[in-house]
């Protein structure tokens, strides 16, 4: 077990435990003010529990009982804060140069190491301003590369992608998805989106409390509280890519458009849909849809003024109107078809 | 012809002297340095008190030249005089005024006129205990709207015009040349201020240390001291 | 408790800041070891010290007050506007802390004295400053300005300016800027600097005795009196130097509480 | 060309900033005034005056580097760490500001003197410091220290530590921090504090005459020689104190370029 | 015209001109470093332009040419900037109550309005904090109340809704609606859906210069500019509200699901859906999806690896492969179906 997190910050109202393994990335989601920049502040030792434990690979960062409070530079721990906090007197790249040097790579090395993590995120041509002469998104992507760049053991991310354009985002969520692969990482996010492709895990608070926690498709399938009910609305299906769709393990194929890189044939893949996209019918129709999954429908549940059909792995999300309008009931054969538009599939 | 010290080495002499001094000092040091050759004099100008507190903490003097007796007094009473104090040079009283007096002082007594803006020296300061001592002997009560702590002040005040009248030395007037003009008065005398001079103890130059204070107290010194206004002890 | 904490100071810095304050510590212990305890309190108590203590108090705090009113506007001036001829007038401000003490008592009286520049208006005015309590105040004021000036420029300049263009934009005139902007966010440099001028008014001497004189309960403030004690009875010199000292410790420690960083 | 510009100020803060730089400056032009310029040049390129000018810029440049060099370390203290005696620690390093310079020399007389706390330990050593050069460096860095402290810590409280902790979060030392990010982050604070530290030394008599005297090439700095040229020749006293001002402005506005808001 | 605006700025590269009606809700959208929040600062009077003119009402607020350049806090424009930038000494209250105080407001009536402000943002509970002591989405909350506070003629608005949680969005989205409704703002935004819900008119800005500017639903139904067509994908539908669903023009029914404030019968509305959401039918299928569209096809364009299928005022995302499997061409007649759990009906 990679990190062991235990903590209660009292004037913050926060009492929390949780663990990450060695090269797994959880999320930390929940609504603002639930305790989640309290958490990456208690990892990165800027902030002292009033009681807790904080355990990174075999080293102690915290532990009020023992005393041991190691200081914030040896803990081998990046933050990249909710505000970028850019180092105003440092130019672009020497910000993203401290790091390394910090850690004693010699100048030329941190210099070259900075170039090339402004370049992944799209801020190759910053390099030589100040940070007082960048753009708010731009400052983000320097404060991202910054982080980053000083290539710790535990990488603390608040809320990366904020303040992004449109443009910039997928190719920083692909960025962000190699690099966290095979590292151990702790992100705050407020994106669905973000939990779903970044993170393997994710832990949802509200009001300084742990309320779900559970690998991130399940959690986000089948919500158990209401700010997760909120964040979720995403079918899962896990496959094996043949080149233009994805099949799954029981033989019926699922198309859809690829996001991020192409992956090859054979590669693992997952295919994400809304159950809002998922439309309910009789008989299989003929039409541009060209993912069809015949299932039974095994469950039906009110979700607000919707309701939402399980059937096998799937959900979908339809008007009461709709439910009967065809009758739905318990046990009914039923096709489940959606857009191929509304698939995205992504190399694991 | 004192010429012992031939050396080739060249000797450092240094004369610890009152402020008051200093115009006068420099001149018998360059005298001095021309007799010796090979020799350095060097000043070290400060109040009387100052300068006792100095040799007495260890600093290298050769000579102690005071404003007063009782600094060097206090010198005597930690066994750091090199000889007997003996005095070189008196000072007496004057009155100055702005050029042109312009509330028409004449005698010690127009001090104490009303409307007469009078500055004089703290009673703690030489200059002060003079002035008292004069104004109980010639029987006036002075009012000074200050009582500064050096004659320095006192004339500073005087020459701006800030004051209309103030009590200082004969060479203090002499010195400020027309700046001030001085009123010569006959009751000074009852206050003399001496102006002793002596060698120190551990001086490593004791034999020039005793050459500068022949100097002082022969006729040379004499000289160049009654020129700036100072009269005989 | 749960604590905030800061990146923390180098280990190897205390050894310095230790030697600093030795160095200024130091010499203050050796005074009191001077000190003639038996008669200290009679010392201290004379008509005459209590007379230029309570002096000292009221001109400083008046000088500072002075500061305060033209310095804050100087300093907000210096650094918040660009202006030709800036650069020099910034250096010609530092003046008073160059010159002599002596020499800007003298600077002061050939300004505000009788035959100064000044002298004629102020003749006219029926105004009297030479040897007056206001004199002390005026060469009080002109020694210690710069302190406040230089301090508080220095934090507003850190302090940047973002914050003010936010209170424009919502409205606030320059004088609200000021007042509930500005002012309340450099409020430990102002201190800083306000402190500093205190304590250098506390302190004054030269520009004092040459520009204001030296009488009981008008002019001679405890640094004078201080000076002529020295003259007859050096050890009431020290033990009233040693109240000047604890006086303006117990001023500077109330007019300066631990303000919590920010 | 465009330019970010910032919330402005009160028209009315003009007045008493005018009024403020007028009391400086006045006093400078009367002394201006006052100069004999025909005799002007003699007066100040005789050798004393130029030994006293080259004493004084000497020992001031080697007192502000000691300065810096246990004031930063102090100011760091003092601002970033919490200990108990801290806010009478702050009060006490203020001291220098309010004894008076004489005090102030005796003190060091009797820390540093043949009879003085030190003395018999520095005896043993065989070092000397009263009456020397460095006694003068000494006496400057005395009253000068509380300067630079007392503005960089302003400083320092006014930037606070934000940038610090994530600098601490990239892993860098303490060490690291301090020399790359709160250091440059506080310029401008220390620039003000060196340049106070600067003029106050460039000014300093009353520690100096005590506690170095006034030897010539060795401790008679340019305000010691003033002081002795009024007593001789007032003139040259005026004429010299001008030089001093002189040399001190292109010193600090040589040493403190007009730094571009961040 | 209210609000008219020209200037350069050499220094970022900026040369724009455009204008917004009394009332009307300008949404600048565009890529980070475009020059948005330039656009801003110089209508705000932060920065100063190298020429150019800029007149509120009557008002001029610079004209460069005539050495005109209002302080300012003359201009009666408050502007929420990127960073929240709370005023660090004054309580979370006293920050939102500051405009109302600026502009003579009583110091009892200004705690009324920031009170009410701080409630409508979701934030009533922080009024006695300080700003160090709130969350960072939090701050963003209390920034958009103190700058809504301020009720000034001309409101700037850069992302007000960044760092929000999924929980808030929607309803700090239906406040500002209201708020924005009949005020004059220009609002920054890289969320499609703030610009076409809160925005009269879109004006997309790439490198320093105008690349699109139009009528929001326009602009982002037929993107020209290549962001523009990043931001886009919604298909845009006028109708009347009849309880339970909206009818058109043509007679048609739409169903949906409400956002916000539930119209009344007769109210107009506005039925929003994403081309990825449209399925193309050639019969007309039986099914959960309610919104059955008989139409012919006018277009078909290329974008991306997608078809983009256009007939009427409707269009549809289906991929290469399904246009080739339906035989699609210009001319076939073909049911487009989107299911109502993905038509979002507001009212206007
Ligand atoms: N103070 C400055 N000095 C010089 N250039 C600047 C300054 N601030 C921003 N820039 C540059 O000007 C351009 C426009 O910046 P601006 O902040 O207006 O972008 P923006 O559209 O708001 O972007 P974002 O979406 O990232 O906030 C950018 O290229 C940026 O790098
Ligand atoms: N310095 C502080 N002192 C006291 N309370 C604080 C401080 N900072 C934050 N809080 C409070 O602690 C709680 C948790 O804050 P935190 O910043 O961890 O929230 P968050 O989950 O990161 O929210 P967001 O999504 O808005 O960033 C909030 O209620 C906040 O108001
Ligand atoms: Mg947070
Ligand atoms: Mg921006």
């Amino acid at each position: 077990m990679s990190l062991e997190f235990t903590a209660t910050v009292a004037d913050r109202g926060l009492e929390v435990a949780f663990e990450v393994a060695t090269g797994e990335t959880l999320a930390l989601l929940g609504p603002n003010g639930a305790g989640k920049s309290t958490v990456l502040s208690v990892i990165a030792g800027l902030l002292r529990p009033d009681t807790g434990r904080v355990v990174l690979d075999d080293r102690t960062l915290v532990a009020t009982d023992e005393r041991v409070d190691l200081a914030p530079h040896l803990r081998e721990v990046a933050l990249l804060a909710q505000e970028p906090l850019l180092f105003p007197h440092l130019s672009v790249r020497e910000n993203v140069a401290f790091g390394p040097r910090s850690r004693g790579r010699s100048r030329t090395e941190a210099r070259a190491a900075a170039d090339a993590w402004l370049d992944r995120v799209g801020a190759a041509e910053l390099g030589d301003r100040k940070p007082g002469e960048v753009s708010g998104g731009q400052a983000q992507r320097i404060a991202v590369a910054r982080a980053l760049a000083a290539e710790p053991h535990l990488l603390l991310l608040d809320e990366p992608m904020a303040a992004l354009d449109v443009a910039v985002t997928p190719a920083l969520r692909q960025t962000l998805r190699q690099v966290l692969a095979d590292r151990t990482t702790v992100l705050v996010t407020h994106d669905v989106l973000d939990a779903l492709l970044l993170a393997d895990r994710v832990l949802v608070i509200d009001e300084g409390r742990v309320v779900e926690e559970g690998r991130s498709g399940e959690v986000l399938a089948q919500p158990r509280s209401a700010f997760a009910a909120r964040l979720a609305g995403l079918n899962l299906l896990h496959g094996t890519w043949r080149g233009d769709h994805a099949v799954l393990p029981d033989g019926s194929q699922v198309h859809g458009i690829v996001a991020g890189p192409e992956p090859a044939v054979g590669d693992l893949v997952v295919a994400t849909f809304r159950p809002h996209a998922v439309a309910v019918y009789l008989e299989r129709p003929v039409g541009s849809p060209r993912n069809v999954f015949a299932t039974t429908i095994d469950d039906l549940e009110p979700l607000g003024d919707l309701i939402r059909v399980r059937a096998g792995q799937l959900s979908a999300d339809v008007t009461a109107h709709s439910v009967a309008a065809l009758d739905l009931v318990l046990g009914t054969a039923a096709q489940l078809t959606v857009k191929a538009t509304e698939v995205a599939i992504y190399r694991l | 012809g004192s010429d012992d010290s031939g050396s080739t080495k060249e000797k450092t002499l240094t004369v610890f002297a009152a402020a008051s001094l200093t115009g006068t000092f420099t001149e018998l040091g360059k005298k001095f340095e021309a007799d010796h050759p090979g020799v350095k004099v060097t000043f070290n100008f400060a109040g009387s008190s100052d300068l006792v507190s100095q040799i007495t903490e260890g600093a290298p003097a050769d000579v102690f030249a005071s404003a007063d007796t009782k600094n060097m007094d206090k010198l005597a009473a930690a066994d750091l005089d090199g000889q007997e104090p003996e005095n070189f040079a008196s000072n007496t009283l004057e009155i100055v005024t702005p050029p042109g007096n312009p509330e028409k002082i004449a005698t010690f007594a127009d001090l104490a006129r009303k409307g007469v803006d009078l500055v004089i020296c703290a009673p703690e300061v030489p200059c002060g205990s003079a002035a008292r001592t004069v104004a109980s002997s010639a029987g006036v009560t002075l009012k000074p709207v200050s009582e500064e702590q050096s004659v320095k002040d006192v004339l500073a005040k005087v020459a701006a015009g800030e004051a209309e009248a103030g009590l200082v030395y004969v060479t203090d007037v002499k010195a400020a040349g027309d700046t001030v003009d001085g009123i010569v008065f006959p009751e000074s005398s009852s206050a003399v201020n001496l102006y002793p001079i002596t060698t120190v103890k551990d001086s490593k130059n004791a034999d020039l240390a005793a050459a500068f204070v022949q100097l002082v107290l022969g006729s040379v010194g004499q000289g160049v001291l009654s020129a700036a206004g100072f009269a005989r002890p | 408790m749960s604590r905030t904490r800061t990146a923390g100071l180098p280990g190897w810095l205390y050894a310095p800041a230790a030697l600093g304050a030795a160095f200024v510590l130091l010499p203050l212990v050796a005074i009191v070891a001077k000190v003639d305890w038996a008669n200290f309190l009679d010392l201290i108590t004379s008509e005459s010290s209590r007379a230029a203590l309570a002096l000292s108090l009221r001109t400083s705090a008046a000088s500072t007050a002075l500061c305060v009113l033209i310095g804050v506007p100087m300093a907000l001036v210096l650094a918040r506007t660009t202006f030709p001829g800036q650069r020099i007038l910034r250096s010609l401000v530092l003046l008073p802390l160059v010159l002599p003490p002596v020499v800007g008592g003298l600077a002061l009286l050939y300004t505000f004295g009788r035959r100064g520049l000044l002298g004629h208006t102020l003749e006219v005015l029926d105004i009297r400053i030479a040897f007056s309590t206001i004199a002390v105040v005026l060469a009080q004021t002109f020694v210690s300005l710069p302190f406040l000036v230089v301090s508080l420029e220095g934090s507003l300049r850190t302090a940047g300016d973002r914050y003010e263009t936010v209170a424009a934009s919502l409205g606030a005139r320059p004088t609200t800027v000021l007042r509930r902007i500005t002012l309340p966010l450099v409020l430990p440099g102002l201190l800083a600097g306000a402190v500093l001028s205190f304590a250098r008014a506390m302190g004054e001497f030269g520009a004092t005795i040459t520009f204001a004189g030296s009488l009981q309960g008008v002019t001679r403030t405890l640094p004078l009196e201080i000076y002529l004690q020295r003259e007859s009875d050096p050890d009431a010199a020290v033990a009233l130097a040693l109240v000047l000292v604890v006086v303006a410790v117990l001023v500077i420690a109330w007019l300066r509480p631990e303000r919590a960083a920010r």
